[in-house]
């Protein structure tokens, strides 16, 4: 399946878009999305384990994704 | 009880957050303001643009909120968090906090920054002086090695 | 380096104290209010009447002021404290203060309202919804052993 | 010589003025100040060791009193 996973800030930069489109498998988990992002151009610029978010709230590598699921990169958070 | 986070693209007002957590209940008020200030790690700084994640940074100011109020029993707390282009001196973030005493409630308003700064997703990129422009990365990392 | 602190007959103004502490040096302001609420030991409160020996306690507001922002380099401290006769909700003190970082603000506001609270000449009288009123002794003992 | 104590919130209730004249010796202390105020109506509602100010200072029992110091007893304070 496709999936649509958010972008932000330096991360967005580094891709040079705010979303991207990846594949990733049906049965998927946070570290398929991040494998899948790794093949985009512009990813060199990520760090190891960049945070990641599934519907607002943030994952562990594990947590699956499924079809639907807001996906979202967190840079590290700079607020206040 | 009183407990509310929110996003805000207009100036922060001190006064209406003071009379929102006012309640007859409360002995003392306090209201933090995180302000864009002229430098930051030694370089000259002319003005910060924030930006989030709004859908997930406005849940997580009002869970902030509510676990506030209920971590420190019968305090009001409500969180601003504003985005966009901010010039020197203008408010990033208000955080104004109420409670029958101000033991607590100098202990809510510094958990509530704190937790802030830790979870919420937004950023910051600085403008500086010399007309270059960075994300800032609170940890001390490059954010990406990029610099826009 | 502002540091400022004086009696006043009139409202604290929130705003007013908040501009008076900024600068494009600072990164946070701190505003401490002390308000009037409606339970005090226990007992229904409707009012206060603030009293002070006012130009003793002008001059220990002021010398509070800059001893903060002495012992805390380079932090902005203005207090102001109310006298006369405060309804609930109202603000007895202000403190605003600022600080190019969180830490020290929080630390000057804490510092600056307990020093306040120890030796600045003002004394409160409360008035209760049975009618009656009393002067507060912050020490738990009866002021005088009077209840007028 | 004769002095002029001012007197606040409780305790100017207790002696039923706003300040009160007393007298002392012309090399007097505050220790001296507080024993003529003993000797006034309604001073037996003070505490046994009342804060003193001279001159807008806190001030200890040997504190020295002069003509024209401003001497002032300072109730339990309640600022804030």
């Amino acid at each position: 399946m496709s999936i649509n996973v958010l972008l932000f800030a330096s991360y967005a930069d580094a891709l040079g878009a705010p979303s991207i489109c990846v594949d990733i498998p049906a049965d998927a988990t946070v570290a398929d999305v991040l494998a899948a992002i790794r093949l985009q151009p512009g990813a060199g610029l990520l760090p190891a384990k960049p945070l990641v978010a599934v519907n607002q709230k943030y994952a562990r590598s594990t947590t699956s994704v499924k079809h639907g699921d807001e996906v979202a990169l967190i840079p590290p958070v700079a607020g206040g | 009880m009183t407990a509310a986070g929110r996003l805000t693209r207009v100036p922060i007002d001190a006064s209406a957050l003071i009379a929102e957590v006012s309640a007859p209940a409360h002995g003392a008020i306090i209201l933090f303001l995180g302000v864009v200030r002229e430098v930051n790690d030694g370089r000259g700084v002319t003005g910060i643009e924030y930006s989030a994640y709004e859908a997930m940074a406005a849940a997580e100011l009002q869970a902030i909120a509510s676990e506030a109020a209920t971590k420190f029993a019968s305090s009001a707390v409500v969180i601003e968090h504003r985005v966009g282009e901010l010039a020197l001196e203008e408010a990033s973030v208000g955080i104004a906090v109420a409670h029958a005493h101000r033991g607590e409630a100098y202990a809510v308003s510094r958990w509530t920054i704190e937790e802030l700064k830790r979870r919420v997703p937004v950023w910051k990129r600085e403008q500086y002086v010399d007309g270059t422009q960075e994300w800032v990365d609170p940890s001390g990392r490059p954010a990406t090695g990029m610099s826009a």
